[in-house]
This record gives structure tokens, C-alpha cells and sequence, in this order.
């Protein structure tokens, strides 16, 4: 089997942050999905790291950084919006503390 | 491609530990703010850590600036601007965004290593993320050109779909297979993108514009699985940690919304293959009885000086508009004496918590919003239920008519109100395409008309009879 | 800093692993809170990995080998016990569906 | 120390998955049985996978076979023979073996290696896992001698005990941290050891035998953390879950304990240091009022014919090991048409879900099991309420007396009840040490004696009777 370096680690990692996600999802309150649904919308853009990584690197074609540099544009409106939105929504909630 | 710093690596630590907190505090209306700015603040460590992982030229710093500054530029302006009523949209807007970026890194590596050798593993996970990426690229383009009602919000079912899809999607996965066999095959690598590419639009084809919001849910997973698969190509942990978080909300908020709908959620998960077209189109008057409409007067009249009524908004409130003027006819009937509450019914509305959004926008006390299994018992002690735009959460047939497609739906039992006053602008189903009986009812009074535009007049009526 | 291999993912998985520990064990009804106690007893006793490891292989002093065996002897009556206890106290609930 | 065989990785992997099930399924009565054979499977498994890592010596195999029959013939008739009271000692004996186990592989692996270099970070491991380990051993091994009243149950409070238990501590402390900068030092690897087990010694006297059961917590948590340790010294992620899925999980269990009993957690967790002696002793006749115990016959006919009675069953029924009497008895209320419901206090007894736990093993069926925030809107409405050897959880002194040990822990009001029969042995208070106003109520009726025998002597009185 020729296997890459810290797969192993890599799927400890995987199932142990799935299992987390499912348990702290279930105990988000129904009220908040809205927003919910936008946070994790903006937690996406965390593809934004390999962006960073493609277009900052040196590479023999100019195309890759070209790519990279696309997708950093893509996540940064993303992520950007994402936590934005998340924000306004989250606003109207704090009514309850008045 | 390897960090060369090490400390990056306790960077990403701390930043995948604020996107666990995040997730968290978002669990608690209390805490909810500060899960945000704990997201926020992960993915600017995230971003940090990676400026600071090395090998980054000096060119490649312009680079970054200039691409960072220019998504910066496009979505603080696109988050600001838009009105509440538009998060489904802009969500399925950004979704497409995120699923394009992680499927263009997932071209880039390959570009790069295709011919350096890459191992087995490897090349399955980029195929993987690409394959992802691009489907959740294209299917939220389409979904957010439904919900934006650029394209027809309705299913589009044309024969033999089900063969298509599965078609185009077992060429995706047999190019994927190929690929990771013969990592050097540039027409494995053009097939699986294309065919990616197409089967991200023949998911959601076949979907209803209404049914738009589970499929974002499941899209947010897609995507979050693309970037868990980038971080297995690029063996960082962040990568995996934030796209498995990502991938099991989406799973579970569109569970929990399919449950509250009744639907099944294998029927969402493959994009509406074998989907029973509901019902369809406008329906007649239902028990065939005529049914009038009343006059804003004739509301008027029963609203004055009852003892309880409660407010039902639903998806026609959203499309009105309607929710400040709810609010000041709620402010109206209070002043009067009358006790006000809102019946919050967990699917009304196109999104999860879209009432509860709109309300909240419209400064109505939180803890004047009821959910729906606490609010159900005061129905029979309220004097009217006034139905503003909502109509499937309110439908009987979910109770009593096994065939319907709403069966098994809990909803709110409005019918149990003294009077009920229904507001909408015609005899039209709403979402599941179902008649309903409560039209016709005695009790029952039509009042025909956008939401909104009622409202106003309601509270305008008030104001000038006092 | 002498950095000894696979810390860093190791702390990854320390620290999603916590933070798993604290989702599940939230949820868990008082109800169960004793059979709960003996289980994660005998989750305990799995340094019985680290026993087997420390008995099994060559070492120059006997005396590893003999506190290694030692080791597994302590493991094994916990998870034994702690499991056998679990099941006990779970035979008792088990009337609710008749 | 690495596995050679690449494959047990993949065992591990699936091991811990197990043991992540295993804890999820235990959080429903539904699902536990499930939960707890993961949990065997996983821990089969995580065996099974160590023993194929490679590296084991025919020799080898010879001990671990020994060792692992050895320890399972020890293991299995303990846990068979021992009597469901006996749970919280044998949990606490138990934990005296997981943590002498760690402590022991930790001193293996120092022998080892000490000389042939470790990395700074590999012996800073080491030594919290001993100190972890050795600790968790004695202190476990105390707190069984207390539960098991082997040794004095009483809170042992010396003077200047704050300060050796902080100086032993610190010594420890110091000590780990010589030997992490010079792995080399014997004497501190001597130091270390002797220092950890005495600070166990220490951590446990100053702390009465009924506040045990959240000790064990602790210490459970502790011995997680050992194993923990143990994980990076090793490198092996396995030994990293599930020391951490138990590190958290006694730490959430202690917390819980505490709230419920309004308990600073600061100070079991710092093992009584500064613990207010509480009370203390027996008590004299509360408000001084002369109290005069009624009998079995007087019990009898305030019971019979009543509509509703509420069982409330208290450490004192564990004690008696009275939970088949009162099943009886209740069986006996229930053939006269009485309703019958018992009421369950989180804390009751000495460990969490104690009451549960007996009630289950005489059969009481799980509806008749009411919580302390469900029952208590039922007192008002109920004839008689029979306190079988519960106290504190009844104390109003809890509602009212901001100078008890008891204020702010929610109480079943049984005061609340027309007649309330109370079965303990004499006037003594319980675990807290506090007088129970209540017993001197003209409502109250208090019949002396052994629970077990005051409710056998009842059922018979009844069976006679009818
Ligand atoms: N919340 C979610 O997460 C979610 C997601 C996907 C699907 N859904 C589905 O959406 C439905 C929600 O139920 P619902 O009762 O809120 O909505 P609904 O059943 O779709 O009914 C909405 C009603 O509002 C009326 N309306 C539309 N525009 C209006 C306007 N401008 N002024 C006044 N009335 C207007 C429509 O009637 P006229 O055309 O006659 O005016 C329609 O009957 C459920 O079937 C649910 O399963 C919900
Ligand atoms: N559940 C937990 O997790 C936990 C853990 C640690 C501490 N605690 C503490 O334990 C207490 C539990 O309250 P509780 O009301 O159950 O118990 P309690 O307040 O300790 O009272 C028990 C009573 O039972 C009586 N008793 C003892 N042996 C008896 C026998 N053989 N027959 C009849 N009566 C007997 C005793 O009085 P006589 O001596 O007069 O008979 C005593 O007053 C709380 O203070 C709680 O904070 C609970």
C-alpha cells in the first residue's frame, strides 16, 4: 500500500471532528438555525488556506497562481459575507436581553 | 506541500479549538454573538497562520493582497446591502463561491503534481474534492437562480431524469476511479470535471424552488467534505477539522428540517430522484362551497376588543414584507387591551428560523414568539388566529388525510381559535400544493390581498375608528 | 525545541477528543449517571495498551517485563469488572420495555 | 515506542470510533446496553490490535498470557459476587487499579529509557502521567477504605493540613520538573513517586466518606489523563481518546454531582482543602420540642384507605438494602387502590441515579420513577409522603436557612404532603450534618428503626390486617 505521510492521524482527525460536529449541531436550538446555517456557510471558506497556499508558492506555470488567486476571491467573499450576515441576523436577536 | 514553519501547525490548532467554540456558543441564543466572532476569529488565524507558513515568494504576497482585497471589495457590500428577506439566496450565492474555490485548489494541485507523482491516496482525495466542488458549484448557482426567481422556481420533471442523473453521476465517479488509477490521464481529469459540472444542475433541476433551503443545507455539507478531502491532499488538519464540522451541520440541519416537513431525506440527498410531483399549480375552491372575502372593515370589527388573539405568519409574510407592519398592528391590538402572542411554527417560511429572523428584525420581543408545541394548548382560549400568509403550517389534512403529502407534519391548530382570519392574496396552496379546508369553515374569514398592503390598512382602519 | 514526532497531531486529537468527552457526557440523563461512572471505569483500564506494549517486548531488565505484567494484571481486572458491573446495573433498567 | 505493524493503526482507529458510540449510546436508558458491549468491543479490539503490533517476543506472549488470565480471574467474581450497594467501593477499588496500571507502564517506560535519551516533552509526559497515576492510585485506594469502612468516614481535619497538602504537592510538582530538565536524576524520579502517593494519602483524609462518590469522579478523571499522558509518550492516539473521553467525562460527572448537591466544585477538586467542617456529629431533638416515635400500627392506618401516596427513598433505604420491602409495600398500597409514585431526588443516596438503580433491581417499573422537578407539584395533592431513609433531600432548611450547608439545593417538598411518615433509625441527621426541622411537625409522623425491618413489619401488619 503506498500510503501518504499522517493519513492515519489524518483520519483519527476526520471522525473524531465529524463525531463533534454531529453532537454540537443537535444542541443548537431551533431558534438560531438561521444563523446557524450562515456561520457554517462562512466556516466553508476555510478553503481559503489551500487558496493561500497555491497562489503563494512559486510554480512553473503562472496558471496555477492564476486558479489560486481566483479561489482566494471566492473564499474571501465567503467568508467575509458569511460572518457578516451571521452578525446582522445574531443583532436582531438581542432584543431579549433588554 | 508541507508547512515549512512549525509553529504554524499550533496556529491551526488554536484556530480549528475557535471553530469547535464557535459552533458551540452559536448553540445558546446567550453565547450565539460570541460564537460569530469566535468563527470570525478562527479564520483570520487560519489566514494569518498560512501568510506566515513559508515558502511564500514576495510575488506571491501581491498576489494574495490584491485577490484578498478584491473578495473583500465584493462581499462586505453583498453581506450590507442585502435585505433579510434574501439569506436563502445569498446563502446558495456563497455556497457557490466556496464550492468553486476549494474545486479551483483542487485543479491547481493537480496541474502542478500530475506529473510528479502523486500516491494512489492522493489523487482519490483531489478527485474527490474536485468532484465536490464543482457539483456544489453549479448546484447552488441553480438553486440561488430559483430562489432569486431568475429561473423557474418550479421542479422541472422531464421523462427519463432519473436515468440522466444517475447516468451523469456514475461517468463522474468512474472518471474519478480512473483518474486515481492513472493519475497522468488528462481526459479523466476533463471528463470528471465536466461531468461534476453537469450533474451539480441536474440535482437541483428536478427540485422545487420551496424545497430550496434543505437542498442548501445538504450543499453546505458537500462543500465542507470538499475542503475535509483538500486537507487530506495537503495533509493539514485545520482543513479536515473545519470541512468535517462544516460537512455534519449541513447533514443535520437538513435532517431536522426534513423531519419538521415530513419529507424523506433520501428523496432531498439525491436531488429529488423519484421526488411525487405535489399536487402542482392552483387549485379551485376547495370543498367546492363559495367562499367570499371580507373587507378589512369586517376584521376590524372582530378584532376590536378581544380578550387573545395570536399572530401565524408564514411564507407570505416573508414574500410581503409584511413583518413591521405585523408588528404595529400587534402594537395596535396591545394598546386595545388585547393579549398578543406570535405562533412560530418551526418550517414556516422557506428557511429554519425564518420567522423568528423576521420578527426579531421587526423588534418583536422575543418572548412574544412562541414555539409551536407550547402555543398549541392556548389555541381554543383565543378569541381570533389571525393566519397572516401562512397556510401549509396550518392545514388539517397533515392531521387527518392520510394521502396528503403534508400527513404526519405537526402544525399549529389554528382551527381551534374561535375566529380565524386567514390573509393571503388568493384561493392558492402554498408550497406542498394542497388545498385547504380551513378556507371554508364557518369560523373561517378570507381576507383577500398582499400581506403587507392589509396590514397597513388594518392598523390604518384602527388608528382612525379610535 | 526538541520536538518529539507527531505531538502536533496528537494535540489535535487530544483536544477534539475533549471537547467530544464534554458533548457526550452532557447528555447523558442522571438517570444513568451510575452505570455511566462504571463504564468510563472501564474505559480507564485502556492503559492496558500501553501494559501489553511494555510486557511483550525484549527489554535488557527483567524488572520491565515483570512491572509490565503487573500493569496488565491491574488493567484487566478493571475492564473486566468495570464492563461485567456496566452490564449488571443495565439489566436492571431493562424493564422499562416489557 | 512505535507499533511496527502499520495495520494496527486502522484497529485503533476503529476502536476509538467504539468508544465514542459506546459513550453516545449510554446517554439513553434505550441505547445504553448498546453503549456498554461498543465499549467491550472496543476495548477487545484495542487488545487485539496491541497484541498483532509487531514486536512481541514468544516470551512475551507467555506473560501477557499470565497477566491477562490472571487478571480476568481476579476481575470476573468480583464484579459477579459483589452486591449492587457495594457499586461506589468497588468503582473507587477499581480505580486504584487503572491508576497503579498507568503509574507502573510509566515507571517501565522511565527504567527503559532514562539513559538512552527522551525528549524533553516525552519525559514531561511521563512524569504527569506517574504523578497522575500514583496519585489516582492512592487516593482511590482511601477512598475505598472510607466507602467500605475499613477506615474512619469521617473527614479527617488536622491543622496545617492546607499547607502539607500544598507542600507535598509542590514538591511533586517540582520534583517533575527537575526530572523533565534531567531525565538522568533518579532521585527525582524517587522523589516524584513518593511524593505523588503520599499527596493521594493526602488529597482523600480531609474528606468525609459521603462525599466519596464525586471524589471518584475526579479521580476517574485523573486516572483518564494519566492514560493520556501515557498516549504521547507513546505516541499511540488511541490511549489519547480514551483518556480524554474519560478525563472529561469524570470532570463533567464531579461538576454535575456538585450542582445538584450546591457544592463548590473548587473544593473537591482540590480534595477539601479548606472545607468547612459541616455540623458534625449527631444531633439533639431540633427545635427542642419532644418527639415521640409512633408505631408500626399507627403507620398502617394512617396509610390505608389513602388515594395517593408518595414513596420518598433516601440513603438510608441503600443502607438497609430495603428497595424490596418497599416495592412490597408499595405492591400492597397499590392492591387497596392506592396511587402509588416514588420520588426521585438527583442526589439521593451517595452516588448519582443510586435510587434508580436499587428501585430498578426490585423490579419497580421505571414509570412509577418520578424526578424532583416533575413529582414536586404532586405533594400537594398526595395523602402521605413515606421518607424511607432520605433526610437532606427533604430538608426545607435547604429553601430557607441561608447559614445551612444545604441552602440552594432544591428539595423535594414533601412538606407540602397532609401527613408525612418519616423511617430513619433515630434523630441523627444525614450526610450534611444538619437538623430537619420537619421531624418536629405536627404533620409529621416519625416511626424508629431499621428501614428494611420498619417496612417489612408494615407489609405484614397489612397482609395480617386485611
Ligand atoms: N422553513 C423551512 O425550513 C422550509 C424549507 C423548505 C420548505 N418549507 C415548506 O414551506 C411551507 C411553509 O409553510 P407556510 O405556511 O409558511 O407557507 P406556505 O404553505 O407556502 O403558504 C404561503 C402562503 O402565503 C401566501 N402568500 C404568498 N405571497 C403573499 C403575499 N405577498 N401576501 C400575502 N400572502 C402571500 C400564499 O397564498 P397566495 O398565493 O394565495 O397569496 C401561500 O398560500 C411548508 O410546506 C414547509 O414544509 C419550509
Ligand atoms: N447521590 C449522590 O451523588 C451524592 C454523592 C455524595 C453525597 N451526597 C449527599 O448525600 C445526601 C443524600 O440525601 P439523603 O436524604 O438520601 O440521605 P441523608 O441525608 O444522608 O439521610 C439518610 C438518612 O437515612 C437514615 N438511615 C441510615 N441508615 C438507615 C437504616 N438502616 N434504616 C433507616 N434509616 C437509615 C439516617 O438517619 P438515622 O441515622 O437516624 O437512621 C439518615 O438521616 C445529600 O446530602 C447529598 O448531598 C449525594
Amino acid at each position: 500500500m503506498h500510503e501518504p505521510s499522517g493519513l492515519i492521524e489524518n483520519l483519527f482527525v476526520f471522525v473524531l471532528a465529524s463525531f463533534l460536529g454531529l453532537e454540537l449541531i443537535r444542541g443548537v436550538s431551533r431558534l438560531l438555525h438561521t444563523p446557524l446555517m450562515s456561520l457554517t456557510n462562512a466556516i466553508a471558506s476555510i478553503a481559503i488556506v489551500g487558496s493561500l497556499l497555491m497562489t503563494g508558492r512559486p510554480h512553473e506555470s503562472q496558471l496555477i497562481t492564476v486558479l489560486g488567486a481566483v479561489a482566494i476571491v471566492c473564499s474571501t467573499i465567503n467568508a467575509v459575507g458569511g460572518f457578516l450576515i451571521t452578525e446582522r441576523i445574531l443583532k436582531m436577536f438581542k432584543k431579549r436581553s433588554e | 506541500m508541507q508547512e515549512t514553519n512549525p509553529y504554524v501547525q499550533y496556529v491551526y490548532l488554536a484556530s480549528a479549538a475557535l471553530f469547535i467554540l464557535s459552533l458551540k456558543w452559536m448553540g445558546q441564543v446567550r453565547t450565539a454573538r460570541r460564537g460569530n466572532w469566535a468563527g470570525t476569529a478562527a479564520m483570520v488565524l487560519a489566514v494569518l497562520g498560512t501568510l506566515i507558513a513559508g515558502g511564500i515568494t514576495g510575488q506571491g504576497y501581491l498576489w494574495i493582497a490584491v485577490a484578498l482585497v478584491v473578495g473583500a471589495a465584493i462581499g462586505t457590500p453583498m453581506a450590507i446591502v442585502m435585505p433579510m428577506t434574501a439569506v436563502p439566496q445569498r446563502t446558495a450565492l456563497s455556497h457557490a463561491f466556496g464550492g468553486l474555490a476549494a474545486a479551483l485548489v483542487g485543479v491547481a494541485e493537480y496541474l502542478e503534481n500530475a506529473n510528479s507523482g502523486m500516491s494512489t491516496f492522493t489523487v482519490g482525495a483531489l478527485s474527490v474534492e474536485m468532484l465536490l466542488g464543482f457539483l456544489t458549484f453549479t448546484g447552488s448557482l441553480l438553486a440561488f437562480g430559483k430562489l432569486q426567481e431568475i429561473i423557474t422556481t418550479k421542479a422541472v420533471i422531464y421523462p427519463g431524469r432519473n436515468l440522466v442523473s444517475i447516468g451523469t453521476l456514475t461517468i463522474a465517479i468512474l472518471s474519478a476511479a480512473f483518474l486515481t488509477l492513472n493519475p497522468a490521464s488528462t481526459a479523466a481529469f476533463g471528463v470528471l470535471i465536466c461531468a461534476s459540472l453537469l450533474f451539480g444542475v441536474l440535482l437541483i433541476i428536478p427540485i422545487g424552488g420551496a424545497d430550496m433551503p434543505t437542498v442548501i443545507a445538504i450543499l453546505n455539507s458537500y462543500a465542507g467534505l470538499s475542503s475535509c478531502a483538500m486537507g487530506f491532499v495537503m495533509n493539514n488538519k485545520l482543513l479536515i477539522v473545519a470541512g468535517a464540522l462544516d460537512g455534519t451541520s449541513g447533514l443535520i440541519l437538513s435532517i431536522v428540517m426534513c423531519k419538521a416537513m415530513n419529507r424523506s431525506f433520501a428523496n432531498v440527498l439525491f436531488g429529488g430522484m423519484g421526488a411525487t410531483p405535489t399536487g402542482g399549480g392552483a387549485a379551485k375552491s376547495p370543498t367546492g362551497k363559495a367562499i367570499v372575502g371580507f373587507s378589512i372593515e369586517d376584521a376590524k370589527s372582530i378584532l376590536q376588543d378581544t380578550r387573545s388573539v395570536i399572530i401565524v405568519p408564514g411564507y407570505g409574510m416573508a414574500v410581503a414584507q409584511a413583518q413591521h407592519a405585523v408588528k404595529e398592528l400587534a402594537n395596535v391590538l396591545a394598546a386595545q387591551g388585547t393579549d398578543v402572542k406570535f405562533a412560530i411554527h418551526p418550517v414556516a417560511g422557506r428557511m429554519p428560523g425564518h420567522m423568528n429572523v423576521l420578527l426579531s428584525e421587526a423588534d418583536v420581543p422575543y418572548d412574544q414568539l412562541v414555539e409551536m408545541e407550547m402555543i398549541n394548548s392556548s389555541f381554543p382560549e383565543a378569541d381570533v388566529a389571525i393566519v397572516v400568509g401562512a397556510n401549509d403550517v396550518t392545514n388539517p389534512a397533515a392531521r387527518t388525510d392520510k394521502t396528503s403529502p403534508l400527513y404526519g407534519m405537526p402544525i399549529l391548530d389554528v382551527d381551534k381559535a374561535r375566529t380565524v382570519i386567514f390573509i393571503k392574496r388568493s384561493m392558492n396552496p402554498g408550497f406542498a400544493g394542497v388545498d385547504n379546508e380551513l378556507f371554508g369553515l364557518d369560523k373561517t374569514m378570507m381576507v383577500f390581498g398582499d400581506a403587507k398592503k392589509v396590514m397597513t390598512e388594518l392598523v390604518a382602519a384602527f388608528k382612525a375608528g379610535h
